[in-house]
């Protein structure tokens, strides 16, 4: 009998202005019924391709290459009609974004009894839902009423409206938070054990494939670069690229991971303290509550780390402390000094404390080159000195090395990284003695994040400058932080020293954060 | 240090260059351009303007096209192609003219609005909205007919009544740019609005102003050659609108008279697909919206 | 297949009418449709335009000039049947002298008047105040006593019931603002009813649309044409042009000086055109005969006094005729005291410079182009013109205030010349500089109002005629105006439907626009006329649309079949 | 026809909030624009011009006395605020002067024509919308097909071309097939079939005209918002579904594509009034259009205020009927 799903030597390649572009190449794979394949690899891999031209769902542009067997008959030379009739009967997608996966203006219910009419089957809307753990009456609403969570789980419960064979779930929990990822994931396992179909699943977070799959493959740069049982690969890579995204994941409470010794915690004179701070936004649906009384206190040359879950408050409390964003209640002190309300004062200030924010592509202008986007502040500030000796000075300080050779440079001939870095020089060029760096890795590859947390350990180290760092990872704040504080619905539940916090949680969310954090070992 | 930003600069516009030559249309519109500009501009020098007049028309009325007059004469004996070849220079002038000023309005407008926010971003989003719903030729004409006639009203009849749509592409972009984080970083380096405006919205936006610009213009050409035809133009100017205007009064189509009525037609119908074409290969290449999905 | 079609004289109507009501008609337009439902009391014959029987076959005037006796004979109906009577015309008379609103078209012909009275259904008395020239030319719609006793208030009375009760050639059939007028015969009408069923005035919103229709078949009867689209028509099968001797001028006023009935003067216009040694030689530099025959086409008489040829009696033929002659007018104005500055423009005593400004009609083509030719000329004797068009209405106020140097101007005339001789009378010059006078030249001469007191007195039509000619050349003379030419009337007719027209005057007349409704009322239809259908026939447009509905269907269908194919295709 | 150029769909409204709030919201915007567009009216046609007595008495010998009369009777001689208030009470109770040239009031003038003006735009915007979008969609689904190419060219030429000019060659090339203008015959008998027959004769050349100069805008409007559904992921959800190419189109990208059309239907509207306009004068089409015209011959400045004030407003409502039925087609922005 042949495998529910074979690829051999599948390669695929888009055609574009500059020429073709290899996305996939020379990729084995091999998928039995009843089991889970992971696809694991950072970003633009080619992971998605590959989902993709299972059902060839390639755009045009997409020029394929190998065999695709499903159930031993090639995708690739299947006519049109049988094409149709295999798509979601044999094999189904749950696909990236359930955010525009979902027809916006169509009920969902109508959307998922939709390949139902069309295959004939006959399973229930309200069946489908009920498996994927939604109450009936989800069916008549629209995909804007429905959160993150909820419309994933209605991408699901489609892709098993025809009861097909294999399912491919390209990326199902990202943007979802730890818990409601758990939740998906518990859905996604339960499926496969309780009715035997074929799941691959793909993600670039190898804790998440971790929990769920027998096998796990590594793609690099379109290729394959480990394959093997899952737990193998993660416990023992071999090659570097699974290394270094393993290493992206730390694990809470393993002191291998943490990079902070304990005896570097000194006393310290607070430099930046937030009193009872309250943010409230008013919106169109009313006013919301984004900070609730936040006390918050950062020493000099410490490190603080901000957790919390996605819509916490975590970077409104940043922009605040940075007085981007006035307090509704509460106040923030700079060295025992209330913020300066004036736009010269709040410029005196920010030279002393600097944000880096979430995304550095979207961060810096695309327009600019490196030189310009460093000076920016020099010229604003109109610090006097050479220019072009202080954003040398400011870019090798940021490790970008030789600093000349960067000048010219616009930001999308840059990594991720090295972008990262470009905005941290260019804070660093006014000589901040705080730095605010609100989801510093969040959209970095695994491979360069521990790069971008060495660098600013290695700041504290030189300069002492001290650093309030936003993440959502616990993991992160395990690894560099001295000092943790814990964010939940705008309120800090939970705030103390980084072992005392995650090793031995007190508040009731903090537990359940931790629990929901995906472990690489079982 | 400003060398190497101006030769990138010159390499981007380079390969926007690059890029437009190949939407054949858009190459297509901007050569026709060029030809009719450097036409217009030859006008006084290669033509003579006395042609122009009345009373020292050479040919008869209503003469139809010959060696003599190419394009045939018009009801007064004057040679339709003079007229034609003149009548591009005011409608080329018009429609520039008023695009400058709707444009400048409406990116005077539009960045404000987006920027400041507030009341004044509030008022200056219903004078617009409500400038965008009105019906602008309806508005021009009511200027036109209580201002004094010339081609300063009508100019200014055109500009004040078509800048609000340029106005809500502006103040998107402009919203859409300061929405970017790269904004709030230049804030955290201590840049006030003059900075952020200057060094960061107004570059990003000037591209679309400049697609905008050339749509407008095909808006403002058609739009001068409407008022004129009504009645409203600079009655001492030839203009391709006033000879339609000349054409419907003196019976052009009762005398099948296809000479008088072609050309000044044809002319706009050329210089608006012209404009258009341009825009929209522009708009293509420069727009990063679209680029993305060709 | 249709019912036998009624024979139709189709007329072009380019001017609005602005109301059916005859008390309250004052366009052209309307007077004339109201003469097709109700005869005056006397008319004008269609050859000679004397005054014949209307209403009253007959009339007799006291010795004093004072007391008129009109007798309306028997047997003359309205179209309901009802006999018309002298109280009919009491009715009327009496109706506009006692409520103002009646007054509001035709007030001024009674104005003059003592008292109507109606001692029989026979006679009519009609006695004034002064004697009064005009009473055979009492340009009042006679209208039925037994309708209009009902009507409630004059002004607000819009007159359209159908059928009207006329005493004219016609009945009101169907009235559609903007679209169209429908009259029938009228079969009692007393001369006998018109050749034909139905006339219908339609309305066209240019003359050239007018002409265009006309070209197609789909009216029979055009007026107001221009040169271009008079010419256009030449030599076209099934039409017959007209052109006529028209009762229109156009003039070239010069500001000589605007000023009130008290002499206060008003405006801002240029101080060398008080000089008439300067208008002499302004009118000298124009050369009319270019102007005719390039604005005009050609279809315009010279012009010398502002009484038309088609009125013979009146119009002046001067003893001289001033020659077009830049030349002489060079000199003139270089003996005048108006020596040429280092620009070529001449300067007048007072230091200014003869720069003059020239206002016309944006929407008339006429002053666009003979405004062209008049600054050209004046440039050859150093007087330098520039020539401004600006909307109607702006032009009314800048001539009434006097706030102009050279403006375009015209009048239409009258059989009787009292009037338009009246307008250049110290008397019609405005009350205040704040209100409008009926003038438009502020003419204000000594001679020429002695003169016209003397031709308002005078009744020996030979002695009245000389006394009018010798006025037009005291203004020929002094020009405050130069009339630039009498337009001709350009008309056109189909002639496949309609053989012939009765035009007043005869020969040389119109068929519309005339002093009676004798163009419409005799028009004699071709034989077969009733069987000619009018424009494409239905059935063709049927099939247009039918061709058009397969076509696109297929189409459609095609585009479906490929789409479907394609769906295979993906 | 300074239009919105070739405008892209407008991004979509965020969930609504309040539906009833937004539509009270909404209409209470459109009342201020509509009194912004009465006042506008009145100030630019009573403030920028001279005095109107003088207009109204040209040629007449009035004495002082009864211009005062006369400015009295109009109430020229109050205060403008005054005068304002009184345009404003006379125009509620759908009093808006008097023309000067008919001698008869606005609102009458304005009474007659509206329901000719509907007819042609009535009727040339729907075919115009019909086509258009079909064209769009055909186009934009083959996009940079033959077919997608010569549509797009054929719209753009339409668009660059002023109505009046293709009114007039139209008129001049079909030489006898239709009449030159008017409603309809005179002669017509007066059953109904045949005066539609005569009136439909009639409209094909305005209509056609109007729908040639108008149609690409909603061609073009219609492919931009679906070409940028194309690449919508639901799309391939769609298809990967197994859904055949043309269900694909109909079931979900038409139906997306077509929301952001809707409001451009409607906001468009202000655009074919204003082609009315020239349309209307060449073809004598008895219609709103051709009365703004005949009020500018003089002008007609109380006629030219009362078009002004009847156009400008009408696209407003339609604006306002075009968010309102927004509001209904789009589940995301009607209430949660
Ligand atoms: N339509 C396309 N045209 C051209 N190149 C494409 C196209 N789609 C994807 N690519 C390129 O192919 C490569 C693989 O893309 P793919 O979407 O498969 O990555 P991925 O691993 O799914 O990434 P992500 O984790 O971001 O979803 C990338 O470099 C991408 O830029
Ligand atoms: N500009 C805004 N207007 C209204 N509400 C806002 C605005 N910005 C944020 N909020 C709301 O305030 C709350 C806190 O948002 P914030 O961005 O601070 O969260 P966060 O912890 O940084 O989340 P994430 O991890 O997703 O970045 C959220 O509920 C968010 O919806
Ligand atoms: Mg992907
Ligand atoms: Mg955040
Ligand atoms: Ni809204």
């Amino acid at each position: 009998m042949s495998p529910l799903l074979e690829l051999r030597g599948l390669g695929v390649h888009y055609r574009t202005d500059r020429g073709e572009v290899a996305a996939v190449r020379d990729v084995d794979l091999t998928l039995e019924a009843g089991q889970t394949l992971g696809l694991a690899g950072e970003s633009g891999c080619g992971k998605s391709t590959v989902a993709m031209s299972v059902l060839r769902l390639l755009p045009k542009s997409a020029r394929v290459e190998g065999e695709i067997l499903l159930d031993g008959e090639d995708v690739t030379t299947m006519s049109w009609g049988r094409l149709r009739a295999v798509r979601w009967a044999q094999a189904s997608v749950v696909f990236q974004g359930a955010m525009h996966a979902l027809n916006p203006v169509r009920r969902v219910g109508d959307q998922i009894a939709e390949p139902i009419r069309l295959h004939g089957g006959k399973a229930k809307v309200s069946d489908l839902l009920d498996q994927v753990e939604l109450p009936a009456a989800k069916a008549r609403s629209y995909p804007h009423e429905l959160s993150g969570g909820q419309k994933q789980r209605i991408m699901i419960a489609m892709a098993l409206a025809c009861d097909p064979r294999l399912v491919i779930a390209d990326e199902p929990t990202t943007a979802l938070d730890v818990i409601v990822q758990a939740q998906v994931l518990g859905v996604l396992s339960r499926l496969v054990a309780e009715q035997g179909i074929g799941l691959v699943m793909i993600s670039h977070d190898l804790s998440v494939l971790a929990s769920t799959c027998d096998r796990l493959a590594v793609m690099r740069h379109g290729g394959i670069v480990e394959e093997g049982p899952a737990r193998e690969v993660i416990a023992s890579p071999t090659h570097p690229h699974t290394r270094a995204l393993a290493a992206a994941f730390p694990v809470v409470g393993d002191p291998a991971f943490r990079q902070v010794e304990p005896d570097e915690v000194r006393e310290s004179s607070p430099l930046l303290r937030a009193e009872a701070l309250s943010v409230d936004y008013r919106g169109r649906g009313g006013v919301v509550h984004a900070v609730k009384g936040v006390d918050l206190e950062i020493g000099s040359g410490e490190i603080v780390a901000l957790v919390g879950e996605s819509g916490s408050g975590k970077t409104t409390t940043a922009r605040t402390l940075l007085g981007l964003r006035a307090p509704t209640s509460g106040r923030v002190l700079f060295e025992g000094e209330e913020l300066p309300r004036s736009a010269k004062g709040l410029r005196e200030y920010r030279r002393q404390v600097q944000l880096v924010l979430q995304d550095p592509t979207s961060a810096l202008n695309p327009r600019h080159s490196v030189y310009e986007s460093v000076a920016e502040g020099l010229r604003i500030h109109k610090v006097p000195g050479d220019e072009a000796a202080l954003v040398a000075d400011a870019l090798a300080k940021a490790e970008l090395r030789p600093p000349e050779s960067f000048f010219p440079v616009l930001p999308h001939e840059l990594s991720g990284g090295q972008r990262q870095r470009v905005v941290i020089a260019g804070a660093l060029a006014l000589g901040p003695r705080l730095l605010v760096a609100d989801e510093p890795v969040a959209s970095l590859d695994a491979s360069v994040r521990g790069e971008i947390l060495a660098l600013l350990l290695g700041l504290r180290r030189e300069l002492g400058l001290a650093a309030l760092i936003i993440t959502h990872d616990l993991g992160l704040a395990w690894s560099i932080a001295d000092r943790v504080a814990v964010m939940h619905e705008g309120v800090l539940v939970e705030q103390g020293a980084v072992d005392q916090v995650l090793l031995d949680p007190r508040h009731e969310y903090t537990r359940r954060l931790l629990a929901a954090v995906p472990s690489t070992t079982p | 240090m400003t060398s190497i930003v101006w030769q990138r600069r010159r390499a981007a516009v380079g390969s926007t260059w690059r890029e437009f030559t190949r939407n054949r249309g858009g190459l297509a519109g901007l050569v026709v351009l060029g030809v009719v500009v450097v036409l217009a501009l030859l006008a006084p020098l290669v033509t003579d303007a006395s042609g122009l007049d009345v009373t020292k028309a050479a040919g008869q009325r209503w003469q139809s096209p010959s060696a003599e007059f190419w394009f045939g004469t018009d009801h007064t004996g004057r040679s339709v192609l003079l007229l034609t070849w003149w009548g591009s220079r005011i409608s080329l002038l018009i429609g520039l003219t008023a695009t400058v000023l709707s444009v400048a309005i409406g990116t005077l407008v539009g960045v404000t609005a987006a920027h400041f926010g507030g009341w004044l971003s509030a008022g200056l989003m219903w004078v617009t909205n409500f400038f965008l719903v009105l019906p602008s030729l309806v508005l021009a004409i009511a200027l036109s007919t209580v201002l004094p006639r010339g081609i300063g009203t009508i100019v200014l009849a055109i500009g004040v009544t078509s800048w609000a749509s340029t106005a809500r592409l502006v103040r998107a972009q402009t919203l859409s740019v300061e929405a970017r984080p790269f904004i709030e970083r230049a804030k955290v380096l201590g840049g006030g609005h003059v900075h952020v405006i200057g060094r960061h919205v107004l570059p990003a936006v000037l591209p679309l102003v400049f697609v905008n610009t050339t749509l407008t213009v095909a808006n403002a050409i058609v739009a001068e050659a409407t008022l004129s035809f009504l009645g409203l133009g600079d009655p001492s100017m030839v203009s391709w609108g006033s000879m339609l205007r000349a054409a419907n009064l003196h019976g052009a189509v009762s005398q099948r008279a296809w000479w008088f009525l072609l050309p000044p037609g044809l002319g706009v119908v050329v210089i608006v697909l012209a404009f258009t074409l341009v825009g929209r290969a522009l708009e293509t290449v420069l727009n990063p919206r679209l680029r993305g999905d060709r | 297949a249709q019912a036998q079609q009624p024979v139709t004289l189709r007329v072009a109507i380019i001017q609005q009418v602005d109301s059916l009501n005859p008390f309250l008609a004052t366009y052209q337009a309307s007077t004339e449709v109201g003469r097709l439902m109700y005869d005056y009391l006397t008319a004008y014959d269609a050859k000679d335009q004397r005054p014949v029987e209307g209403v009253a076959k007959s009339w007799e005037k006291s010795a004093d000039n004072l007391t008129w006796t009109f007798t309306v004979p028997d047997g003359k109906k309205w179209s309901d049947g009802q006999p018309i009577t002298a109280k009919d015309v009491g009715f009327t008379y009496n109706l506009m002298m006692t409520d103002k609103d009646a007054a509001t078209a035709n007030g001024s012909f009674v104005a003059n008047f003592e008292s109507v009275t109606v001692p029989d259904d026979r006679t009519v008395v009609i006695k004034t105040k002064v004697p009064q020239a005009s009473m055979l030319a009492l340009d009042v719609p006679i209208v039925p006593e037994h309708v209009w006793k009902g009507v409630g208030k004059i002004a607000d009375y819009k007159n359209d019931v159908t059928p009207s009760v006329s005493s004219g050639p016609f009945v009101l059939s169907e009235y559609r603002a903007n679209e169209f007028i429908k009259f029938k015969a009228n079969k009692e009408y007393w001369r006998g009813a018109p050749k034909y069923d139905e006339l219908h005035f339609i309305y066209y919103k240019t003359v050239d649309a007018a002409v265009q229709a006309l070209d197609k078949g789909e009216l029979d009867l055009v007026n107001r044409m221009g040169p271009a689209q008079f010419d256009s028509l030449k030599g076209k099968s099934g039409i017959t042009l007209n052109k006529a001797q028209g009762r229109r001028f156009n003039e070239l006023v010069l500001n000589s000086g605007a000023a009130t009935k008290t002499g206060e003067p008003i405006g801002d216009g240029h101080p060398a055109l008080k000089d008439v040694k300067v208008r002499q030689a302004i009118a000298k530099a124009i050369d009319q005969d270019a102007i005719i025959a390039r604005v005009n086409g050609g279809y315009a008489e010279r012009g010398t006094g502002p009484i038309p040829p088609v009125f013979p009696d009146y119009h002046l033929t001067p003893e001289k005729v001033r020659p077009f002659d830049p030349a002489a007018a060079n000199t003139e104005l270089d003996q005048a005291g108006y020596p040429k500055g280092s620009d070529g423009i001449r300067v007048g005593a007072d230091g200014k410079p003869l720069k003059l400004r020239l206002v016309g009609h944006t929407s008339r083509a006429y002053d666009e182009q003979a405004g062209e030719y008049i600054k050209s000329s004046l440039a050859d004797i150093g007087i330098a013109v520039d020539v401004q068009l600006v909307a109607d209405t702006l032009l009314d106020e800048q001539g009434v205030a006097g706030k102009f140097d050279l403006i375009f101007s015209g009048w239409g005339t009258n059989p009787d010349p009292d009037f338009i001789l009246s307008l250049h009378t110290c008397d019609s010059r405005p009350e205040s500089p704040t209100t409008s006078g009926t003038t438009d030249t502020f003419f204000c001469d000594k001679t020429y109002d002695e003169l016209y007191a003397k031709q308002g007195a005078e009744l020996d039509p030979a002695k009245r005629s000389a006394l009018v000619k010798q006025m037009q050349q005291r203004f020929y003379d002094e020009v405050p105006a130069i009339i630039l030419g009498h337009d001709n009337s350009l008309e056109a007719y189909r002639n496949d439907t309609f053989a012939s027209f009765t035009i007043q005057p005869d020969p040389g007349g119109v068929i519309m626009a005339q002093n009676g409704m004798w163009g419409y009322y005799g028009a004699v239809p071709v034989a077969a006329a009733g069987a000619a259908s009018s424009g494409p026939s239905g059935l063709l447009i049927a099939g247009i649309v039918v061709v058009v509905l397969l076509v696109v269907g297929g189409v459609l269908l095609l585009a479906r079949r490929r789409g479907a194919t394609a769906g295979d295709r993906e | 026809m300074t239009a919105p150029p070739l405008v892209r769909p407008s991004p979509r409204r965020g969930g609504g909030s309040g539906l009833l709030r937004h539509v009270a919201g909404k209409v209470g915007g459109a009342l201020v624009s509509l009194a912004a567009v009465v006042v506008l009216g009145f100030f630019l046609f009573r403030l920028i011009p001279g005095d109107p007595t003088v207009t109204m008495t040209r040629g007449r010998q009035v004495d002082e006395a009864q211009i005062a009369e006369l400015r009295a009777l109009h109430g020229y001689d109050r205060p403008i605020v005054e005068q304002f208030g009184k345009y404003v009470g006379g125009l509620l109770h759908g009093d808006m002067g008097t023309s000067l040239f008919y001698r008869r009031t606005v609102a009458e003038l304005i009474g007659e024509r509206v329901g000719p003006t509907l007819l042609l735009v009535g009727t040339s915007t729907l075919i115009a919308v019909t086509l258009g979008l079909w064209l769009g969609i055909r186009g934009a689904w083959r996009r940079d097909s033959p077919f997608d190419r010569a549509s797009t060219g054929v719209a753009l030429v339409g668009w660059a071309m002023p109505a009046f000019w293709l009114g007039m060659l139209l008129s001049m090339v079909t030489g006898n097939l239709f009449p030159s203008g008017g409603m309809r015959f005179s002669s017509t008998p007066p059953d109904f079939w045949s005066q539609a027959l005569d009136v439909a004769h009639h409209m094909v050349l305005p209509c056609l005209t109007l729908i040639a100069v108008v149609y690409a805008q909603y061609q073009l409007v219609m492919r931009s918002s679906l070409l940028e559904e194309m690449n919508a992921d639901y799309l391939t959800t769609a298809r990967a579904k197994g859904l055949r190419d043309d269900q694909v189109r109909r079931r979900h990208a038409v139906p997306n594509a077509l929301l952001p059309t809707v409001t451009l239907v409607f906001l468009h509207i202000g655009l074919v009034v204003t082609g009315a306009i020239t349309v209307e004068t060449v073809f004598s089409w008895p219609g709103l259009g051709l009365l703004t015209y005949e009020a500018l011959a003089g002008p007609d400045l109380p006629l030219l205020q009362g078009t002004f004030v009847v156009l400008a407003g009408s696209v407003i409502v339609m604006n306002v009927l075009a968010d309102l039925l927004y509001q209904v087609l789009d589940p995301r922005v009607r209430a949660s």
